[in-house]
């Protein structure tokens, strides 16, 4: 799976995107699984509310299942206009 | 409907002219244009605007699409950029033209809110003391909630 | 602050990016156009517009004025044509600057409420059939209450 | 004291504007006036929720007084933008 990081949640975790190989079930179980990897995810993933979520290029929550998901992305609450 | 993500700069007087050629049975014209502030109390070189390639053009889209059949506009056009802006430039711009001017007031207001709370932009700015992410604003969420 | 009353057309892209380029500390500019719209279930020849000269650029200076200091304004223009006009013609346009975009919209949607209601303009429409004066609508007055 | 006239008000009457010799001393005793002078008067003020006044070209209301006035205007309520 395609797990791309934005803003400074790219920052912290050093790279704008990676390939996972997990059999999390939701975002928040691939969320568990990544934070327990190292400090720097750990430090990335330590606030949910501060984080927002796209599952296949569209706003998810943290619930969202990834059964057939291709690409979950990981940023701040976006700042656009 | 045009929908346009670019870093290079746009033309606002072109584009607003173009734009209102196009809807000649429309009686109103709203547009919006934003500006990286040049703060007079402290020095920004610039800003730095990250986005998400594909989720950008799909959301941008999805929001123009949105506005269009709530307001019933005629037309809509925003144009939005990525990459590092001096402070002056524009940074964006919307346009819709309507049969009734609350419409295209609405229109433009509601592409607003959710380009700035739901389009997958990130703003950086880069002053002599460093760089900072702008912090999303409570308010910007909250502005969701009136459409 | 810049208030023109004229009968001959304006370059709606040419004024609008005159008006960006002279508010650089301003995070946001709002335009709204007003144009004669091209009905195409009846055949309208023009758009004659009287006014009031010597009120009426009054009327227009005192809205922009009370636009600018109600909503923190960095600036504001406002246009507006007398005379007969075609169908697609222009009739109208504001800009306004502010720091923030609700400021923008609401000093740019105060002006076309008061601009519509309280400053001497009459229309009239002429069409094969005849002329006809066009008549306030009383949700035109009624959205001066909610300034 | 000069009159003036416009939009549907100015083609009833058939004027744009005229000097009145007036004593009145409210826009309504004015409108009383110019209203029993001829046909075309008391048509154009038949109804006065269909009018607007401005005095010295500042909107009044019918009540206004007219002392050292040297304008009044009288018009259907206004169509601008």
């Amino acid at each position: 799976m395609n797990v791309l990081y934005f803003a400074w949640v790219r920052e912290r975790i050093g790279v704008p995107r990676e390939d996972v190989e997990t059999s999390a079930e939701t975002v928040r179980d691939l969320v568990a699984e990544l934070a327990g990897r190292e400090e720097r995810y750990a430090l990335a993933f330590s606030d949910l509310d501060a984080l927002r979520v796209a599952v296949d290029q569209e706003l998810a929550d943290f619930d969202a299942p990834l059964v057939g998901v291709r690409e979950v992305a990981f940023f701040p609450p976006m700042t656009g206009g | 409907m045009r929908v346009v993500l670019q870093e290079a700069p746009f033309d606002l007087g072109a584009e607003s002219a173009a734009f209102a050629r196009g809807g000649r049975d429309m009686g109103a014209i709203v547009t919006f244009t934003g500006v990286v502030r040049d703060f007079p109390d402290r020095s920004l070189e610039a800003m730095e605007i990250e986005h998400y390639p594909g989720m950008t053009e799909a959301a941008m889209t999805g929001i123009a699409q949105e506005a269009t059949a709530r307001f019933s506009l005629g037309d809509a056009l925003v144009i939005h950029r990525y990459g590092r802006l001096r402070p002056g430039e524009m940074i964006m711009m919307v346009a819709t033209a309507a049969a009734h001017r609350q419409d295209a007031f609405d229109g433009a207001a509601f592409l607003m809110d959710f380009l700035k709370s739901r389009a997958p932009f990130w703003k950086r700015e880069i002053t002599a003391d460093g760089a900072e992410w702008v912090a999303a604003r409570e308010t910007d969420e909250d502005a969701l909630a009136r459409w």
